[in-house]
């Protein structure tokens, strides 16, 4: 019985002791985090869709509150003036989970500027193309918000990678959503690129 | 040496030496200046002092060196013991060489005669062991019965030795006595005589049946003869005699034919002689007279590294010296060349699948040598079938790696064997 | 245990380094070594964790009851790998990414509960400390190694913090089954050959 | 030898001659290794001749160096490894004369020198030398190699410089991107006589098949394998072709083009890698046969002929698993 207790309370202990250096650690290193993954992950995915965009756009951006989410839109600067968004959505059905992309929607027209993926566990030659093949997220570039975002398989117009259906649905899906995001998030989108401009 | 033909897509034949319709008579061998006798050895029992250097024996005297135990020799000739000496043969066997001069005299020792009227088990099992053709008596005599069926041999199992071929063929009125003597004391209604697949006829009424098996190596091994001709399998690790099969050579009966006959155990031997280039002979000789003398008497020379093999080129086996003298069972003598003999090597195996192909016992060679080669000799039994194998020899005749694989699986069976007795022993 | 101090920090240098000679730690050392500084990152990130480990579970050696070490190792072990990976996150972003899942692997990888279990578990805390550092120390020059020679056959360069260095000359061509997958086995199956050569007695 | 044993035939006395106590059986059939390589190579000659005749000097010293790199690692191994030496099998010889027989013309040295390095050494060698190996030496070999330099192996651009009689262009690959239409230009006796382009030795379907049969008629290889495994082809092929005939060539060219002949009769038969009894060696080629046309139609490669090699020579242990029951086998 003594030994039973003194298992427990080690364990515990040491259960306690680990769990809140974790946590000490990682409020420590958490900004840093975020930013580190602005960098290198959205950062690309945001500079390949905004390739002609005279700001930053990692530097501007701002949140909005979406539910219980809090999203963070990047804004693009064109010809002098704020007229795109960029944000990230998630497709599920990947071949290895959720598919993250970031979409990037012209305010004024609603259209698609450009997507890029960010995050994915897809096979390495077959899924992963969508983030390394610049052909297969060029397709949506353009597109309008009315228009469905579906592969050719399905009826819509984005041709799948080959051997990749699932990571090409995905892809379609996460841009789906974004579009129902943007729309949902429109009146707040433009308060805050109103706000923006000064 | 058989090549292979040149078009390998048909497995090698090995075709049995087939004699003439015209058989030759048989070249005799004078008698030697000394006769060598081996002896059953058991370390276990002392040996008697009834039979000593110097001792005189009779023409047909039963030598007998344990006084407990069923073991003895017929002396072929009149002289006295010069020598008794231990030898060890082929796995460990182990045997009193007893060496005997001749005095030129033929004496007859009569003991036998006096019993022939009657004929019983004990008198064949007494008397014939030692018979040229080494009748398998004893075992008769241990079995209480249990063999229902007793195989002749009128083929040998091994390709150029035709030995057992001459006998039924030219002896047939021995053969014929022979097998009505066996029906008389083993009350075994069931004789099957084997012969070469073309020559069945010619047997007349001899008191058995006659049954050809194709005339090529190895359907005359007892496996083979127990499949084709009696349709019954084996089960590995048993014995034909399991099954109650018993297997005489054609010249075992011929003897027991003719000593009932003639009221003297024969003590002649025959057997085929194949000379260096090839030439086959079929020789009549003593039993016990030295290898060396018969070689002699055809003028053969053997030169270093030459090889003696008494039995068949698939089975048979080499002896050291020329002083080995010819034994009951000894059907035939080859003398080799030292450059035609098959040397060994250890290339390993290259897995091409002949000896699979070849085996007759369909056993997965090619995987069991790789277990012996590692001396797992269990694992092999266990999962590569060693003893379905019926030792045929003709695996390693095919090896394109020259692999001993023969010589392996009798070595393994010999370790399992002796793996087993202490194991039997502790319990 | 007539063993020096500086017996028990070289000993995971060549005699037992973990990968050629206990050929322990296989998944990260097939795994990250396509580049030398995958190599690098990964055979750091361990010794850390094998270091503080050691460290803590030789402290902690008298306190854990027998029944339950392993729950305790492993729970040692798990916080400090999160530490890495928060860490690595936080500073050296781009090497987490390419190193992936075989950060959060470090958990069970072999060399770090065998030398928890083995030694730490028996020895004082300096002891543990060296026993560590050293295995570490051989664990990442062993990936070094190997991913040296990868890299180097593979594409001709060796990478040093994401700017490659062109060794080869020109005329090179680059054997690029190196840095895939079967060439890691037959990289390693070679290591492991020349190892025995040199290190036969 | 020879010396050696007059050596001791001085030293025994002339009386007590030494004869060897050996074990039967005393016959041999006199089927060596040495022979299987050296007939093989033999067979291989005819296709071997036609490819120097197209590709001339480039050829021949493509072929000449495989060879003798080849045996050169296995002495170099044999050596290091302190093992029995063993070129004289002829088995490292065959190792370079198939790699060789397999490549394009204009191969660069390097390529040749570490492509005999991976066959001998990794292929075979390190496995435990011969016999041991699991896969071909020689599939394994092109395969890494294909894998490494993909360049060395697009056969359109290596053999550009070359002006030959008939259409410059390598079929399969026309057929793979291109689709069934650019092949008109092929006719199939054409291809079977080796009028196309391909490796230095495996173009030739009428020597290949000739050398094929020699060896399958000596017994040297296994007319189970290659002949299902041509049958896999064919009929893997003719089910593809019947579904679209614009996609997927049909089954003639299939079989007369690529590795295909060269992978049938010299290569999936190989001893070590393949099975021994008859109903593997049946399913093992058919295996291989129907693999190669998916490789090359739904696949990434245009060849797939060493890859599907590979992959049935994983699957040849297996295989030999279906075996025929021993003789009194005791359940």
């Amino acid at each position: 019985m003594r030994e039973m207790i003194k298992m427990v309370i080690v364990l515990t202990i040491l259960a306690t002791f680990s769990g809140s250096l974790l946590a000490a650690i990682h409020s420590k290193t958490k900004d840093r985090i975020t930013n580190q993954i602005l960098k290198f992950v959205k950062g690309p995915a945001i500079r390949k869709i905004f390739k002609e965009a005279s700001n930053d756009p990692i530097v501007d951006r701002f949140d909005i509150k979406d539910g219980d989410e809090t999203r963070s839109f990047f804004v693009g600067v064109f010809e002098g003036e704020p007229r795109a968004v960029a944000f990230e959505t998630f497709g599920k059905g990947g071949y290895g989970g959720e598919v993250g992309l970031m979409v990037g929607i012209d305010v004024k027209e609603d259209k698609v500027v450009g997507v890029g993926v960010t995050t994915h566990a897809e096979t390495p030659g077959m899924g992963a193309k969508a983030e390394t093949d610049p052909s297969f997220v060029a397709q949506f570039e353009d597109l309008s918000l009315e228009d469905p975002f579906k592969v050719t398989q399905d009826g819509g117009t984005i041709n799948a990678l080959s051997g990749a259906t699932l990571t090409s649905r995905a892809v379609s899906l996460a841009a789906t959503e974004a579009s129902g995001i943007y729309q949902k998030l429109k009146p707040q989108i433009e308060e805050k690129l109103k706000n923006f401009k000064k | 040496m058989i090549k292979k033909a040149f078009l390998g897509l048909s497995t090698p034949q090995i075709e049995y030496a087939m004699l003439p319709a015209h058989l030759p008579e048989t070249e005799k061998i004078p008698a030697p200046k000394s006769i060598t006798l081996f002896h059953q050895r058991n370390d276990t029992h002392s040996i008697s002092s009834t039979l000593g250097i110097g001792d005189p024996v009779k023409t047909g005297e039963k030598l007998s060196l344990y006084s407990d135990q069923n073991f003895y020799v017929i002396s072929p000739v009149s002289g006295t013991i010069s020598s008794l000496s231990p030898y060890t043969g082929d796995f460990g066997k182990s045997y009193i060489a007893i060496t005997i001069t001749p005095d030129g005299n033929q004496v007859f020792d009569d003991t036998f005669q006096q019993q022939i009227q009657n004929p019983t088990m004990e008198l064949v099992s007494g008397y014939l062991a030692g018979a040229p053709g080494n009748p398998p008596v004893s075992m008769l005599a241990d079995s209480d019965g249990s063999i229902k069926t007793i195989v002749i041999r009128g083929l040998d199992p091994d390709p150029l030795v035709a030995t057992n071929q001459y006998i039924a063929q030219s002896r047939l009125k021995d053969l014929k006595k022979g097998i009505r003597i066996l029906k008389e004391v083993t009350a075994v209604q069931d004789i099957i005589v084997i012969t070469a697949g073309e020559s069945v006829q010619g047997y007349g009424h001899i008191g058995a049946q006659v049954k050809g098996v194709r005339p090529t190596y190895p359907s005359a091994l007892p496996h083979m003869v127990m499949k084709d001709v009696l349709g019954q399998v084996v089960p590995a690790g048993k014995t034909c005699e399991n099954l109650g099969v018993c297997f005489f050579s054609a010249e075992a009966v011929v003897s027991i034919g003719r000593a009932f006959e003639s009221g003297q155990i024969p003590t002649s031997k025959i057997l085929t002689f194949i000379k260096k280039d090839g030439t086959p002979k079929i020789v009549e000789t003593s039993i016990g007279t030295p290898i060396g003398n018969i070689l002699e008497a055809f003028g053969e020379t053997v030169n270093e590294y030459d090889r003696i093999i008494l039995g068949g080129p698939m089975t048979g086996s080499a002896v050291y010296a020329l002083e080995h003298p010819v034994k009951p069972d000894t059907d035939s003598i080859i003398v080799l060349d030292r450059d035609k003999a098959a040397y060994v090597s250890d290339y390993p195996c290259i897995n091409c699948g002949e000896c699979v192909r070849i085996c007759p016992a369909q056993m997965q060679v090619h995987m069991l040598v790789r277990f012996l080669e590692a001396n797992q000799y269990e694992a092999a039994a266990d999962s590569y079938d060693l003893y379905s194998c019926i030792e045929c020899g003709l695996c390693s005749y095919v090896c394109v790696s020259k692999i001993p694989i023969f010589q392996y699986i009798k070595l393994a069976k010999y370790e399992l064997e002796r793996a087993k007795t202490p194991e039997a022993a502790d319990a | 245990m007539a063993k020096t101090l500086t017996q028990e920090f070289v000993k995971g240098l060549w005699d037992e380094v973990p990968p050629f000679r206990l050929v322990l730690g296989l998944c990260p050392v097939l795994a990250v070594t396509k580049a030398v500084e995958n190599g690098i990152g990964m055979g750091v990130a361990t010794t850390f964790v094998l270091v503080c480990s050691n460290v803590l579970v030789a402290t902690l050696r008298k306190v854990i009851p027998s029944k339950v070490r392993i729950a305790s190792y492993i729970i040692i072990i798990a916080t400090f790998v999160t530490i890495a990976e928060l860490l690595m996150q936080a500073y050296t972003y781009p090497l987490f990414k390419k190193l992936g899942i075989f950060i959060p692997l470090i958990v069970v990888n072999c060399i770090i509960l065998g030398r928890a279990e083995a030694f730490a578990s028996k020895n004082g805390i300096l002891r543990s400390l060296l026993d560590g550092l050293g295995f570490g120390i051989g664990f990442t020059l062993s990936l070094m190694a190997l991913a040296a020679v990868r890299e180097l056959l593979g594409t001709g360069d060796l990478t040093f913090w994401e700017k490659p260095i062109q060794i080869m000359g020109p005329w090179f061509q680059p054997f690029s089954f190196m840095v895939e997958a079967p060439g890691a086995f037959i990289a390693l199956g070679l290591m492991l050959c020349l190892m025995n050569l040199v290190g036969k007695k | 030898m020879l010396e050696k044993r007059d050596l001791l035939e001085q030293q025994t006395p002339l009386e007590q001659k030494k004869l060897i106590v050996s074990h039967a059986p005393f016959y041999h059939s006199g089927r060596r290794v040495t022979e299987r390589s050296y007939h093989t190579m033999l067979a291989a000659l005819p296709a071997l001749l036609l490819g120097f005749y197209h590709y001339g000097m480039p050829a021949i010293s493509v072929v000449c160096l495989s060879i003798s790199t080849a045996i050169f690692w296995e002495l170099a191994f044999n050596l290091v490894a302190k093992r029995t030496i063993t070129i004289g099998d002829g088995n490292a010889a065959l190792l370079g004369l198939l790699f060789a027989m397999l490549l394009p013309a204009t191969t660069p040295w390097w390529a040749v020198i570490t492509g005999t390095f991976i066959a001998v050494v990794v292929g075979k060698q390190i496995f435990g030398g011969i016999g041991s190996n699991a896969f071909n030496p020689v599939a394994l070999a092109i395969a890494i190699m294909m894998v490494s330099y993909k360049e060395l192996f697009d056969f359109d651009t290596a053999l550009l410089n070359y002006d030959l009689e008939f259409a410059t262009i390598y079929p399969l690959k026309a057929a793979k991107y291109f689709g069934t239409a650019s092949l008109d230009s092929f006719n199939l006796v054409d291809l079977f006589l080796g009028r196309q382009l391909g490796g230095i030795g495996a173009t030739f379907g009428l020597g290949l098949m000739l050398g094929g049969i020699y060896l399958m008629l000596r017994g040297f290889i296994r007319w189970e394998i290659s002949l299902t495994f041509l049958a896999g082809v064919y009929l893997a092929a003719f089910v593809f072709n019947l579904f679209d005939p614009v996609r997927f060539a049909g089954p003639g060219i299939h079989l007369l083009t690529g590795y295909t002949l060269i992978g049938a009769f010299f290569l999936a038969t190989e001893d070590s890698s393949s099975p021994v009894n008859i109903i593997p060696m049946l399913v093992y080629g058919a295996a291989g046969g129907i693999m190669v046309v998916l490789i090359r139609n739904i696949g990434a490669y245009v060849d797939g002929v060493v890859l599907a090699i590979l992959v049935i020579n994983l699957l040849s242990p297996l295989l030999d698993k279906i075996r025929p029951e021993a003789l009194g086998k005791v359940m």
